[in-house]
Parts: C-alpha cells; structure tokens; sequence
C-alpha cells in the first residue's frame, strides 16, 4: 500500500542499516570520535562528525564483511584526508582479515578543499583494493545514487573486483558540466538528464559489462547483490588483462564514433529503446537477454 | 444617440480593416507582414489585449509588437491576464503603454518591479482572474485582441487544443463589440480536429515561425518532495480534508499540494476516505494526480488551462477529464475559475488569489511552511513593500499577512490555526503565533495562549489530529518520481524533456 | 559560521542502559546532523552545542531547543549539531529521531 | 620553466638507449636501459590529454612487457593534463580503460615488475591517478606540475577566494600545488633537480624500490599530511578487536 525507501533517496548510515542483517553493524571511529575535517573548519564551512564516510563491521546472510558508505550531501561525498584514510584502512583491515569488503559509493571524487591530500589517499585506497584482491577476498562497489562516482572515486570503483549498480547510479570521471564547458552545449548538453544517464548510467554501463550486477534502487535488491558475490572473486592475471585488454579494444572499435547512446544499445541487443528506458533494473536486464538471443 | 455611437465603432472597424490592404490575403497575413499589420489596425488610445497567463502566451504577436516603436504604437491601454514574456517588459520600456490592467507578474516579477521604480508601469488595476475577463465585457473591452490557437483551418476556424484557457474569454467581448481578433497559431491545416472558436469572430490568421509559448507550470517533480511538506499534507489532510469531509476542492500548484494528491492513495487509503473526500477537482491536469485518478479516487476534474505531456493521459480518462468530440483534452480558464470560486467546498494552496466576499461558507486553506528557502520566514507582522498589492502580485508566495482576513484556516508543519473561528483580531494572531514555529512572529507566542487555543480546537497540533511526525517520510508517496507518475499512467503521461532522466 | 553553546533544564532521561550515543540526518545544504551522547552532566539538563552556516538565527535555536528539552526527558544528554541552513523544523525533527534512537534502539 | 622537448627528456633519463622508446600521439612506449640495466617505458608528454586510445595503448605495452621481459622494472614518465573530457570516452567507460591500465600494472607488479614514477611535467587528475601514481616510488622533477590542481582553479571551483587559498596554503601543504609540497604530503619520494644526473638517480630509485605504499608515513614525517597514517591505523586497531 506504501510506497517504498528508495535506496537513491537514503542517507549512507540508512543505506548500510538496510543492507546487512539488522543489528550487526558496528561502526569504527563513531561519530562521537569527532573526527572532523580541520582543512573545512579553516575555510569556514561546516563539518560533519564522520567525515562524510561511515564504516565498519557487519554481518550479510551471517557472514562477516566490512562495509562503507559514503555520504553524498556532505561536500559531494568528496574525499579529504580522513574520509580517504578511514576508507584506505578500511581496505587493508579487509585483507589483513580476509574478509569481504563493500563500499557504497557516492562521490565526486576528490575533495577540492583539502587540496592533494583526497587525491593521494584515493590512490591508497586503491592500493589496499588489489591487497584484497592478491589474497582473492573480494571488493564489492555499490552504485546506486544520482552523484554516482566520478573522478578518481569513478576510476577507483573499477579497481574492485565487482560493481554493483542500479539504474540511478552513474559512474565515470569527468561530470557532464565539465565536459559540456570542454566540449559546447552542442556536443553535451548536461541539461539534457536522459543523455546523462545514457551515457553514464547503469543502465549502459551493465550493457557495456562495467556493471555486474544491475539491480532494483532498493536496498534488499542491493543486499542480495552484494551476498550473492561475497563468496567470489575476479583474479588481477595475466591472462584476464589480457582478455580485458581484447574487450576494450573492441568496444572502442565497435562504438567509438557512436554518438548516440541509443545506437549502443542498440548495438548491445537492446530492441525496444523506449520500453528499455522505461524499464526497471532487472526488467532491463531481462529485456537485454532476450535481445541478445 | 446609442445607435450613433454603435455605428462609430463599426465605421471605426472597417477603416482598419480597409487600411490593411495587401497585407493580408483574405483574413491570413504573412509572419513577415505582421509589424506592419499591426501599426495599420491599432489606433493610439486603443485598450489592447495581448493574451497570455501564466501557461499559454500569444508570444510571437507580442514580439512582433515589442519590435515596433513609440511613434507606431503609443498611449495604449494595455489588458492582459499575466506579464511573462521579456516582449511585455519591452512595451513599457518603449513608454508604448499609458496604463495596465492585469492580474500577475510571475517571471517577470523583478522586472516589473524596476518598472515600478522607474514609474514605468501605469498600473490601473490588479486583478483576480474573474474581474479582468469580467470587465472585458463591461468597460475595459478590447478593441484590438491578440490571441494564440493552435490550429487554424483555411476559413479561419481556430482549434485550441488541450490550452484553451482565456481565449474565449477575451475573444467573445472583443468580437461582438466590432474589435479586432488577431490569432497566432502554430498551424493552418485542411481540416481541424474540433472547432473552439468560429471563422465569424476571427479577423486575422497568422502561421507563426515558431509554437507558442507553452510552459509546464503545474508539474511537480515528485523527488523534490519534502519529509516536511509530507507532514503538513498529512496534517491538513486529517485536520481538514477529513474533518469537514471536503467533497469539491480548488488545488492550488505546488509542492505541498502535489504531496497531498501523493498522499491519497496510500495514507488517505489507510485512513478509510476513499469515497469520502476530494472527488470533484477544479484544477488543471496535474501529473501528481495520476495515482489517485489511476485508483479510483476521483470522480472529476474541470481545468482552467493543460499541462505538456498529459494530452494522451487526459484524453484516455475522458470519464474525469472534459474531453471533445474529437478525443481530446478541453480546458477553459474563465468558467474554470467560476467553478473554482463557487463550486468548491476549499481552496487550498500556498499562495491564493482570492476574491472577497465568497458565497456561502467555503473553507480558504493555506498551506505554508514557517520558513522559505533560505530561511525566509513565511509569516511576517507587516508586509514591507510601500505598494502592498504590487508587492503581493510579484511574490510566487505571497507572505501570510498576521492581519489578512480572507483566510480560514492555515496549516504549516506546526500545526492548523482555525482562524476563520476566532472571536477577535487579538486571538486571530495569537492563533496564527501558535503555528508560526520559530519564526519572529512564532517567537511571541505564549504557552498559556497556544494552550487555551488548542483546548477550544482552534490551535491544532500534528498530535491532536493523530499525526505521528516521525511517520511523515517520502516512502509515504505513491511514488518518488516522474517516472514512477509514467508508470502509473501506464505509459500515457510524456513527461517534458527537463523532467526525464531516463 | 556561528558557534554557540547552551544546557536547557529538561527531566532526567528514563531508561539509562541502551545505546551509548545516536546521531540523525546529514550535513548538506538545508540539512544538518545531530548527534545525542548519554553521560553528560548534570541529569537534569540538555546540554546543547550549535556550530551553524547562517548566522543570526540564535533566537530560533534557543527556542526550539528548550521546546525540546521541555517536551522530552532528555536530561543527562550532550546534543552537538553542525547545521548548513536546516529550517527550525528539521532540527525539531532531527533531535526527535536522534533522541528515538537513542532511547528505543535502532529505527 | 621552459619544458625540454620529450625527446630531449629522454635522452636525458635514458641517454642512448632512448632510441628504443617511441613517441606517438604524445604517448611514450618502448625500453630502455638504466645503469645498463634494461627497462621497459610507458608514459605520457606535452601535457597531452589522455583518454580510452591512450589507456589501451599504454596498457598494451605494459602487458607486452609482463609477456616479453619478465620482471624488468617499468618507468612511468607523467606529462599530461588530465583525461580529456569527453562524452564518447565517458560513455564506453573511461573510468573502465583507466582501471584496466591500473590492473595491468597491477599484475606487473605481482609478478616482480618494480614501478618507478617520474612526474616531468604535469601530473594532474585522473591522468596520474590512473598509472602514475600507482607506482611503488614515485618522484618528480623540480620543473615538473604536481597535485590536484593550481589555487587559482581550486579557488574557482570552490568559489573560495584565492587568496585566503593561498594564506591558509602556508600552513597546510595540501592546498598548495607543485612537486615539493605534494612531497610534504609523501605523495612524492624525493623531488630531483632537472639539471642534475637523473640517470644515476633513477638507477638508484631503481635499485631500492620496494612494493609497500609508504606514502602515509612519510606524509606524516614530514607533516604535510598529519592526519592519514593514524587514522589509517586506528582503523586497523579497532577492527581487530
């Protein structure tokens, strides 16, 4: 009779709270540790107790992972230098552990206010990603909200062994304002929301196989998504470079003069651009099977 | 000494007409020809109306008109229901116009604003509505009317499609007193789907270069939805709706009342009104209206004007929707603001235009949260402007004046003050002090007072209605979004570019 | 910003096992966060510390605290708010959702 | 600072065997030696603009070099802007072409590849994000643009003025752009003399490169990024409990 939470609509301690088993979740550095961004005090502007990251230990299906999540309202969910710390550490607990580890994304990417510092944690987080990934205990991105992941945090989510996405998620560096400044209105209109999405949503990502799993914005959609990959990992080897390398190259080949989104899902067997717009994540995920038929 | 006069005016027409010349073939002039057509038929004194509301505007006239200068067109008496286009600004600029009728300023409301600071705007009059298309008829008749169709059929016939609007309005007066009905239309086709206005009150016919200024003012984006503005629309919702079991209402346009329509079918649901409340509608189509149409709420709505993108979800419903012979949507802003002003049991919005001396005991509801972005406190002891009705015609939200005496009730997040009860001007503030929450005005309230209020039920809050605020979240909503609005329209809404993401 | 600090007498709060600490909403334009901590001193008073974007609205804070502290037993608590531009309902419905949290567990 | 031309920054770096390196499209693959030790090159100049192409291509010699000289050390050599914006790059999945190149360089360093970064000239966003910046040592000539971006584009995108940018830059090192403050943060292991032997230089960095990201430590030695190793390491303590 109600309507439902929207995943996209919920706050990161929202997110994380619907997504493990109830009551399983326990944070590290609480927000009563105050540990709060010095870097935003000095500009004035407000801060916020957790840093724009909350993370922890939780339980999925009874079994342990660490989860973050990141929250978008706070400064883009931009990382600085705690945010980036907690989340490097978070990672490597997660392979000194060997246990999975989620994040729930929602970024723009650095945080312009601390300058540097953001940047460089993104790239240890990274680090402490393929830790995890040696020691195949897997590293899950969720990407579900309308700020998405974008730049370093963009190129960060691919450094995961899965992606996780729903129709409202979006991923990838530069944002359309700053492509449609670089390219003209005339090649990108960022007002233009449904070529946004097109072009980076998850919808075309799931397509283009960026995205592995395309689910319903709902957080038990997202829970069972990520405990279905809990016991799985993709392997950093040679060989699967290899066949990525083969992928990409093709892709690029294939639709790397191709301006119009539609024309790729169309290339990706998708035949009723209208419905498949129209569709939900896993109604679009089965209308992209039987289109490849 | 009348038949004289009559015969003036009629004499007076025909000397326009015979000044146009080659100008026109028939009664269709070229997009170009159009200035010059223009300075042949108006004469200077002339009242002149240039149509266009807040949704649908005769906007390639009006350009046309603003690119002639003062010595062409000059001490016009200009009518016109809303100034919306930079076009209109222009007119005063070019000090073209000698005095102005009209009801709002939207859009243009700063502009307007530095006209009147530059004693640029010879205000006559501003309207509601209903006064203006009124006195179209007894003293402020056009003698030149400048209108917008969509179609026109090759003997001048015009068909106005879902945004019929004011157009009968102003062309009814105009044409039967021997002025001038000059239309724009998008198209001129063989064959019209129906016929709104007849070939018999139309002078001129102009395929304009480019469609008419349409906007799609009454879509609300159901994401940008409030926990807050879900609360006041569950507050009103039980203190109002359900308590005087409103049966015909007038909706205003906005967020706090596409939360209410939202609300229908899952709260209002739970609470058994179905049936009960909201079955009659004076309101245009508003997407936010899907899910209660869709379940059954509501029996029927009458509309003063369209909306993009509903023209085949209305045209599917032709049980709740006025529809023509042809299928689709008609709408008529006049008798659609008749039925709003005497057919309804409420009128409930943010901001109301409201005229005095209502029939009968109708209920006036307004909807206001304490603080506008910004912090903006909604509730003020006086209005600050040194020209209060210019001031209340440019403001989209119109401050709650603590002395304003048309309302009946006011429901913000704190509570509903049932002022239309109060015994005296002292308890009336006092009341509306009670509901203000922290603004300056909320901060002068007294405990004893609000509480001697809420014992005699005219301070209500959310808990004496049986309002849980912890409840009020947008999983309340049938649904979160537009998309969700096209899925409950069973794919007949098309939603307008700006509002699709997907 | 604007920084300012103040206890409100308020009754003791009921039940003083459960949660240690809870914290509502988010910092972002329009929004602000609230965190609720148990232990603070003396019993029978909020303890109330504001950091706010947009200064000049003291008054409305003063008055929507002590509202609180005067509707709910919430003595013996700390509440630290960093704010960017809530409207007063929102830090009304904040401190209640925090203040529930706290003292009934998870939501 | 005039930039020397890519190939005269190659002959400097690599001296006579910077013939075997090629310079296409402002893209740098090929090998080299080192203290007459060979090495494989990848890398970018002329402050180009990278974008999916250039990932591939320097993805492709990476792999190239895991398949045909095992364990030799790779030298990344940064010049470049930035990725390009761009719609078509964007919606096949830049983000994806640029984490494959890190995958790639992950899996060189797995199998005994040591990974040496020389910022020469920009090192800026994504473009040292998505391989410099992932090597076990990164350094950076005194010519070269190092960090997130110069105040003047932080102060226009935060709308924070410039100059307080600047004042509130003397005390954290962050805000500030360029190779030595960015090796206050540890971001950079030693910042080298563009006038000096860097080919001993880099032999040397060479020889001593070790797998483990020791950027935090250093950041916090030598206090320009004060706050990340401990809370890193808070973390980790508190997890374990």
């Amino acid at each position: 009779m109600t309507g439902t939470s929207l995943f996209h609509e919920q706050t990161a301690r929202q997110r994380i709270a619907a997504v493990v088993d109830a009551g399983s979740f326990v944070e590290l550095l609480p927000p009563p540790e105050r540990l709060t961004s010095p870097y935003l005090a000095q500009l004035g502007i407000p801060v916020s107790f957790d840093d724009g990251i909350v993370i922890g230990k939780a339980k999925i299906g009874g079994k342990k992972l660490y989860i973050a999540a990141q929250v978008g309202q706070f400064v883009g969910g931009a990382v600085g230098e705690i945010h980036g710390a907690k989340l490097t550490g978070l990672f490597k607990a997660a392979a000194r552990d060997r246990v999975p580890c989620a994040l729930v994304i929602e970024s723009g990417g650095v945080r312009l206010h601390e300058g540097s510092a953001g940047e460089i944690a993104i790239t240890e987080t990274m680090r402490a990603i393929f830790e995890c990934r040696a020691k195949k205990v897997p590293t899950i991105a969720v990407i579900g909200s309308d700020i998405g992941a974008y730049g370093g945090i963009g190129i960060l989510s691919t450094c995961c062994d899965f992606r996780v996405m729903t129709e409202h998620g979006r991923l990838g560096i530069s944002g359309p304002i700053v492509i449609e400044k670089w390219m003209g209105k005339k090649a990108y209109d960022s007002s233009n929301r449904a070529l946004v999405w097109k072009t980076s949503g998850g919808k075309t990502k799931y397509l283009l196989g960026d995205a592995d799993a395309l689910v319903h914005d709902d957080a038990g959609a997202v829970r069972e998504a990520i405990g279905k990959l809990l016991a799985k990992s993709s392997p950093v080897t040679l060989k699967n470079a290899k066949a990525r390398q083969a992928a990409l190259a093709k892709r690029l080949k294939r639709f790397g003069k191709t301006e119009n989104p539609d024309d790729v899902w169309k290339g990706m067997g998708v035949r009723d651009i209208a419905a498949a717009s129209l569709a939900s994540g896993p109604e679009f995920v089965a209308l992209a099977k039987t289109g490849r038929k | 000494m009348g038949t004289a006069e009559i015969a003036v005016r009629r004499r007076n027409k025909s000397e326009r007409l015979g000044r146009v010349g080659r100008l026109a073939q028939g009664k269709f002039v070229s997009s170009k020809n159009v200035p010059d057509l223009l300075k042949r038929i108006i004469e200077p004194g002339d009242i002149l109306c240039l149509e266009g509301d807040n949704q649908k505007q005769a906007d390639f006239l009006a350009n046309q008109l603003a690119s002639l200068d003062r010595k062409d067109l000059h001490d016009i008496h200009l009518v016109m229901s809303c100034i919306t286009l930079p076009a209109h600004i222009q007119l005063f600029k070019k000090g073209m116009i000698r005095q102005v009728d009209f009801c709002y300023a939207g859009p243009q409301g700063t502009a307007v604003a530095d006209l009147v600071k530059a004693k640029k705007f010879p205000v006559g009059a501003i309207h509601t509505y209903n006064e203006l298309y009124a006195r179209y008829y007894i003293d402020l008749t056009p003698r030149v009317a400048l209108i917008a169709a969509a179609k026109a059929d090759r003997k001048g016939n015009l068909f106005l499609a879902a945004n019929t609007e004011e157009t009968p309005a102003i062309v009814e007066p105009t044409a039967f007193s021997d002025g001038i009905v000059f239309a724009q239309v998008n198209e001129i086709v063989d064959k019209l789907p129906r016929i709104d206005i007849p070939a018999d009150q139309v002078d001129f016919v102009v395929e304009a270069p480019y469609p008419m200024h349409l906007q799609a003012l009454f879509t609300r984006d159901p994401a940008a939805i409030t926990d807050v503005q879900i609360l006041m629309a569950m507050v009103a919702l039980r203190g109002i709706y359900e308590k005087y079991e409103v049966q015909s209402l007038n909706h205003g346009v906005g967020f706090n009342t596409a939360a209410i329509e939202l609300l229908l079918p899952t709260y209002g649901e739970r609470l058994g009104l179905k049936g009960k409340i909201c079955k009659y509608w004076m309101v245009n189509p508003l997407p936010t209206m899907i899910p209660a149409i869709e379940s059954g709420w509501i029996e029927r709505v009458f509309s003063v004007g369209g909306e993009v993108g509903m023209e085949r979800y209305t045209a599917a419903r032709s049980d709740v929707f006025s529809t023509g012979r042809d299928g689709s949507f008609h709408s008529n802003r006049a008798m659609g603001q008749l039925a709003g002003h005497y057919a309804v049991d409420m009128f409930i919005g943010a901001s109301l235009q409201i005229d005095v001396n209502l029939p009968g005991r109708k209920l006036v509801v307004q909807l206001v949260e304490t603080f506008q972005a910004g912090r903006v406190p909604t509730f003020v002891e006086e209005l600050d402007a040194q020209d209060p009705s210019i001031k209340k015609a440019l403001h989209g939200v119109a401050p709650v004046m603590i002395y304003g005496d048309d309302v009946t009730h006011i429901v913000t997040e704190e509570g509903i003050a049932n002022v239309g009860a109060c015994r005296s001007i002292a308890e009336r503030q006092a009341a509306i002090r009670a509901v203000a929450g922290y603004t300056p005005v909320g901060l002068k309230r007294k405990k004893r007072e609000t509480e001697e209020l809420r014992r005699r039920g005219i301070v209500q809050l959310p808990e004496d209605v049986g309002v849980r605020p912890s409840e009020a979240t947008r999983s309340l909503l049938a649904t979160q979004d537009i998309k969700g609005l096209v899925r409950w329209s069973q794919g007949l809404y098309d939603p307008p570019a700006q509002f699709v993401d997907w | 910003m604007e920084k300012f600090a103040k206890a409100f007498p308020s009754k003791p709060l009921k039940n003083t096992a459960g949660k240690p600490w809870a914290l509502a909403g988010v910092v972002g334009s329009g929004n602000l966060e609230v965190l609720v901590e148990r232990g603070s001193r003396p019993s029978d008073a909020m303890e109330c510390h504001i950091e706010t974007s947009i200064p000049g609205y003291k008054a409305s804070w003063l008055a929507a605290l002590a509202d609180f502290a005067h509707h709910y037993p919430a003595g013996g608590t700390k509440v630290t708010i960093n704010d960017q531009g809530a409207p007063p309902v929102l830090v009304t419905l904040r401190l209640r959702q925090a203040y529930d949290h706290l003292t009934k567990g998870e939501k | 600072m005039k930039q020397p031309s890519p190939r005269a920054l190659l002959g400097k770096l690599f001296g006579g065997s910077a013939k075997g390196i090629a310079v296409e499209k402002s893209l740098i693959t090929g090998y080299a030696q080192v203290g007459g030790k060979a090495v494989c090159v990848i890398g970018t100049c002329n402050g180009t603009y990278i974008g999916n192409e250039a990932a591939l291509v320097l993805a492709a010699h990476v792999i190239d070099c895991i398949e045909r000289h095992p364990r030799t050390p790779i030298v990344m050599l940064v010049d470049s802007a930035g990725q390009e914006p761009n719609r078509l790059d964007e919606m096949l999945g830049l983000a994806s072409y640029f984490g494959h190149l890190l995958s790639c360089l992950e899996v060189a360093r797995r199998k005994g590849h040591k990974l040496i970064t020389i910022a020469t000239g920009k090192a800026i966003g994504g473009a040292f994000i998505c391989y410099g910046m992932f090597a076990d040592r990164i350094y950076a000539l005194d010519s070269a643009s190092v960090g997130l971006m110069p105040i003047a584009a932080m102060s226009a995108v935060t709308k924070i003025p410039a100059a307080v940018l600047q004042k509130l830059s003397k005390t954290m090192p962050s805000l500030e752009f360029g190779a030595e403050p960015f090796a206050l943060l540890g971001g950079v292991e030693e910042v080298w003399p563009s006038k000096g032997d860097t080919q001993a230089r880099l032999a040397k960095a060479i020889a001593a490169a070790s797998a483990d990201d020791n950027r935090a430590a250093l950041g916090k030695k030598r206090g320009g990024r004060k706050l990340a190793l401990d809370i890193r390491n808070r973390v980790l303590a508190e997890s374990a409990k």
